[in-house]
């Protein structure tokens, strides 16, 4: 991998965990309400896909999005004052954690409504192969979200319209308290790609080479025109489903074990260990994250409340 | 001017969008060799090729994907082949198509067309012949037009494709053989929001929707021939709603009936009396009469669906009810 | 009597009924271990084993799921974690569920529960916080409940439980934590169809539901400062409504203010108030006010959503409204 | 195959053939409207699968159900008289050709949406096992079918909770006038039971022997609690989708090259070769068939319109 992708996608997970680290604390503070959805211990997957993407190409995500959005080029400032409900958010205020986006940058938007995104993406796909050009679109979403009639409706249309879309399934094993096992008919999910006739591959969603390697075999059949793909990402979220989350349905040996994967960990070693980054750089770039999560900080607490005689606008737009 | 076929006005309103901007295309189940079962898609296939798709029998997925198209800038027409099955795609349309752009604060837009019949005529049975204009008027974020000839068919079709929000567009299985008169004008639009007065009448207003509007014009003739003069008004889109247009009818007559083919019960009809009443209390000579199907599903047997849907003697009654006659 | 929590009400009643009749069983996302996200199920996994079971994200398959095995003779309770989720299973609801027994005349019967929360209060924004009740009541098949307190809730739910019809259970997620005085008879039901006086009055009448019915009880007692003696009514089922405990309330005040969290436009409201437009035309000095949610989709902000639904103040405006004060 | 079985299945072929004739018949008289979908062709399927169910097992059907509501012990005179809306109707004119139901019979209804009998079904299976009977629920739908969310949710949820549940697709090639390699994203449907981790089959839905192989196989896992299964049987319906069908998109060739596979000759050249029953027990089959559909017009036609005074009735129960 290109070093300068390798530091992108190192600063995009430092970021994002830095990001959720302050949305925990600020909602432990009730300075911010509503669900948040950490996706801390998965911050591979986003910051991979994405930095194989360029602004005109576009993806759909989820609930737990915060990783989403920032890969693809939100700025934390925006993105904080948008889960503290401010004016100066990404929305507005309007839409909260789990409706940021930014088509400029070809975020179509996170969606609260599990599977939603799938479809979407999917039109993205048909509008970039209706005018011809080599645009992809990236679709992120849950294992509980693969059980979803949007699912299969998405990745059948998409194949059979041989689409330029990526489905991308990030499989931390629950959907809230409900173990895969539970939920979904098959160990790997990856193996619905049979249903579809399209390629279907599963992978390690905590290593950046493993993601990248998968994500751009994708990636050239999508721009060659030869269709969707799925890809299976294996992953785990270290926090419950949402703040407040009893976790019942796990141990803290399980959580402990995978926090011993930790996609950020794992990938200052390979960087250390090749020499790409010495400690110093390391300390530097963290120095770096934590400085723009503070600004961001700033920026979001010291924004105004959204003002409610406005509240009625951009119902319609002209 | 020419006479044409709804269907046929639909049809070539769609083929003339398309060739006017290249970011119109159309989706939907059986449009492209079929031409649409109703025939509203008819030929555009040869014409615009991959612009016109079937799509596999999955609704939320293709409605979805219309969504996303818009999303990235194109301006998608998706036809269902019945808007009963706007149900399977109900999350598609109420929660994403009408509510990205506010939750996005306004930073996107989906210009997008959601079209095809509802209502009786085909014995069709109770899950695809409804009426369910109602829903898209109680969420916000959609606009809701339902026209009753081939001309407003036309015209309201034509702003509904050029229109930059998400549109749901209800035609009525029992107009597509109507004909009238259509402009030939290529920029012939009819603006939303804009009741047409059908009938001028002084004795009583009734407003009808779609189908009803024929049935409101027959009814009238019968009063006539009893001395009374009904006021017409066919409001187009039910939103945005035309309610001034209504409201000065009724100051006039002092009388309103409202009928529509859906359900009475929570039908679009009991917010128009709402609107009238609020704003024409003072004026209102008796309540306003509602007329909608029997809470019933709609049955099968023809005896039994004219018995649950309003015909000409109920709207006949209905005005005589508010005249106290 | 013992003082029980909204959440725990429902809890019990669940336990009970599924003791009583081994019929009775629930489905749904997250009740087993975690025992619903709100916790309405808990415990019940230990007591009832398989008959509680945790779903796939899948609203539609196991919606469906629910009403074959309610043709096959079993009770089934459908939790939907949100009743925004009716979206995605709506087909089930409105085209099978609803439909069936009439299409099939009258040959089969679909004793089934579909209950799960709605509404404002955890800043879950446009889709996770919306009020859904009109369309249940628009298409003919369902019964609509709506309990906004615990007794009510335990009472209302034993009923539908025991109905050998589907059922719509509209619980309220800011009612959850609530706490009231609870009947402890195994057999208490509260039946459908007869709304509640919560306050007598004799200046206006004002008809709320849901989490509005508190609402409407603050602004009673501020209108009282006043001099203003108001009625409130809490229909607790909207489909059967039970008018005429409203109507004869009209008669009575001349004056109606209806108030719900639901969308203003094509709420219950629109229906309610035509139907005492109808009925009490000549005792209305006013004609009745309407307040709902305003004509956007709820947003995430606090500050936003209060500017969007009723509030206290705005019921104590709407009394004061329709007495020309 | 027990000769009683095997006639059984000739007689409701040779009956679904005359109804649907008759259907046919009366359309085209005007005496009857709606939309009449034609299974003529594919008799073989709901024959030969209903042929190993009890009344106690349960069936979902389709737009095209008369083969199965038939199969399944419907009585074709009130069959025929609620095709024509008549009180005397399986649903007193209330649901038509596309709701017959009789559930004392185990058939919960055919359905106007297409899929929407595949989770009532599951619901049906799951109804038997919290009840521990060893009944089975079988749901009949189509290649189209199989592509709607439904479908997804229905056989994930058959297979997580192991119900005992049979998928039996009629991929009849077309939905409407859309070809099954337009819509569908693999060649064969049953292909798709690998993403629900079941056993999936393909069969010659036109051989009544290859349909009760897997169908047996199927309804032996199913009643021993293992689990769902899907069935894929190849057919073709003989008839335009509805009547008045301009039938674009296909030829007149190939709809007779597959008149030429005939279930219903084929099963006779099959017991005259084998000696099951000669050319006359053939012409009495045929003559009873005739008979009982002769006698189904006639109640029928002569039953009353249903009383509109009543349309208000069953809308709920007690
Ligand atoms: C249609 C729908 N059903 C249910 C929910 C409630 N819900 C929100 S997140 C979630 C779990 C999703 O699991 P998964 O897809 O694995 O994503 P994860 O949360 O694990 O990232 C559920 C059930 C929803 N938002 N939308
Ligand atoms: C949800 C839904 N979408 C579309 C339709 C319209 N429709 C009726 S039958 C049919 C084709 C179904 O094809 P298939 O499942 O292969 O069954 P077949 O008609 O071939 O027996 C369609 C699209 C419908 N009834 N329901
Ligand atoms: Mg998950
Ligand atoms: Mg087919």
């Amino acid at each position: 991998m290109e070093k300068k992708r390798m530091l992108k996608i190192y600063h995009d997970m430092l970021v994002i965990r830095r990001f959720e680290e302050k949305a925990l604390k600020l909602f432990e503070e009730n300075k911010l309400r509503g669900s948040v959805h950490l996706t801390i211990g998965q911050e591979a997957v986003p910051t991979t896909v994405c930095s194989n993407l360029g602004d005109d190409d576009y993806i759909t995500s989820t609930h737990r999005g915060h990783g989403h959005c920032i890969a693809k080029g939100a700025e934390p400032d925006k993105a904080l004052a948008e889960l503290m409900g401010k004016a100066t958010g990404y929305c507005g205020g309007r839409g909260g954690s789990m409706h940021i986006a930014d088509v400029t940058k070809g975020n179509l938007g996170a969606n609260a409504i599990v599977g939603a995104g799938i479809p979407i993406a999917t039109g993205a796909g048909l509008a970039a192969q209706l005018r011809g050009t080599d645009q992809v679109a990236v679709t992120f979403f849950g294992d509980g979200a693969s059980n979803e009639g949007v699912f299969h409706e998405g990745l059948n249309l998409a194949s059979v319209w041989k689409l330029p879309v990526i489905f991308v399934c990030e499989n931390n094993q629950f959907g809230i308290s409900t173990h895969v096992s539970i939920s979904t008919s098959v160990e790997d999910i990856a193996v619905r790609a049979k249903a579809y006739n399209i390629p279907g591959t599963v992978v390690d969603g905590n290593d950046i080479f493993a993601v990248d390697k998968a994500f751009k075999k994708a990636l050239v059949r999508a721009r060659k025109g030869e269709g969707p793909s799925l890809i299976e990402c294996k992953t785990y979220r270290w926090y419950g489903h949402w703040t407040g989350d009893p976790e019942v349905y796990r141990t803290r040996e399980e959580v402990e074990e995978w926090k011993r994967k930790c996609p950020i960990k794992r990938l200052e070693k390979y960087m250390l260990d090749e020499g790409v980054m010495d400690q110093a750089g390391i300390d530097a770039a963290h120095a770096e994250a934590d400085r723009i999560i503070a600004e961001a900080e700033d920026f979001a607490i010291n924004s105004p409340e959204p003002d409610p005689t406005h509240v009625l606008d951009n119902v319609y737009c002209d | 001017m020419s006479v044409k076929k709804y269907a046929v006005a639909i049809r070539d309103v769609i083929a003339e969008e398309m060739r006017r901007d290249k970011d119109v295309f159309i989706i939907g189940e059986d449009i492209a060799e079929q031409g649409g079962i109703f025939g509203c898609t008819r030929g555009l296939l040869d014409e615009f090729g991959g612009r016109v798709r079937n799509t596999p029998i999955s609704e939320a997925g293709f409605v979805g994907a219309g969504i996303g198209a818009a999303l990235a800038g194109m301006r998608p027409i998706v036809e269902l082949m019945y808007m009963d099955f706007t149900y399977v795609a109900m999350d598609m349309i109420l929660n994403q198509a009408a509510k990205l752009r506010y939750m996005y604060g306004g930073k996107a837009s989906i210009p997008m067309v959601i079209r095809g019949q509802q209502g009786i005529g085909r014995g069709n049975a109770g899950t695809h012949s409804q009426s369910l204009e109602a829903f898209f008027v109680h969420i916000p974020g959609l606009k809701v037009a339902m026209p009753s000839n081939a001309a407003d068919a036309a015209g309201l079709l034509r702003t509904a494709i050029r229109d930059n929000n998400p549109i749901m567009f209800f035609e009525h299985k029992a107009l597509y053989a109507s004909s009238c008169e259509v402009p030939d004008d290529p920029d012939f639009t009819v603006p939303f929001g804009k009741a047409s007065v059908v009938r001028p009448g002084s004795d009583v207003t009734v407003i009808a929707t779609s189908l009803m509007v024929s049935r409101a014009l027959e009814a009238a003739e019968k009063l006539a021939s009893e001395g009374i003069n009904a006021e017409i008004i066919d409001p187009r889109t039910v939103l945005p709603l035309d309610i001034d247009t209504i409201v000065d009818s009724v100051k006039k007559t002092g009388r309103a009936v409202i009928v529509h083919e859906a359900h009475k019960t929570g039908g679009v009809g009991a917010e128009i009396a709402s609107q009238i009443t609020e704003k024409a209390f003072k004026y209102l000579d008796a309540p306003v009469e509602r007329l909608g199907a029997k809470a019933c599903t709609l049955p099968f047997s023809l005896v039994l669906e004219d018995a649950v849907v309003p015909g000409v003697d109920n709207i006949v009654e209905g005005a005589k009810t508010v005249l106290y006659k």
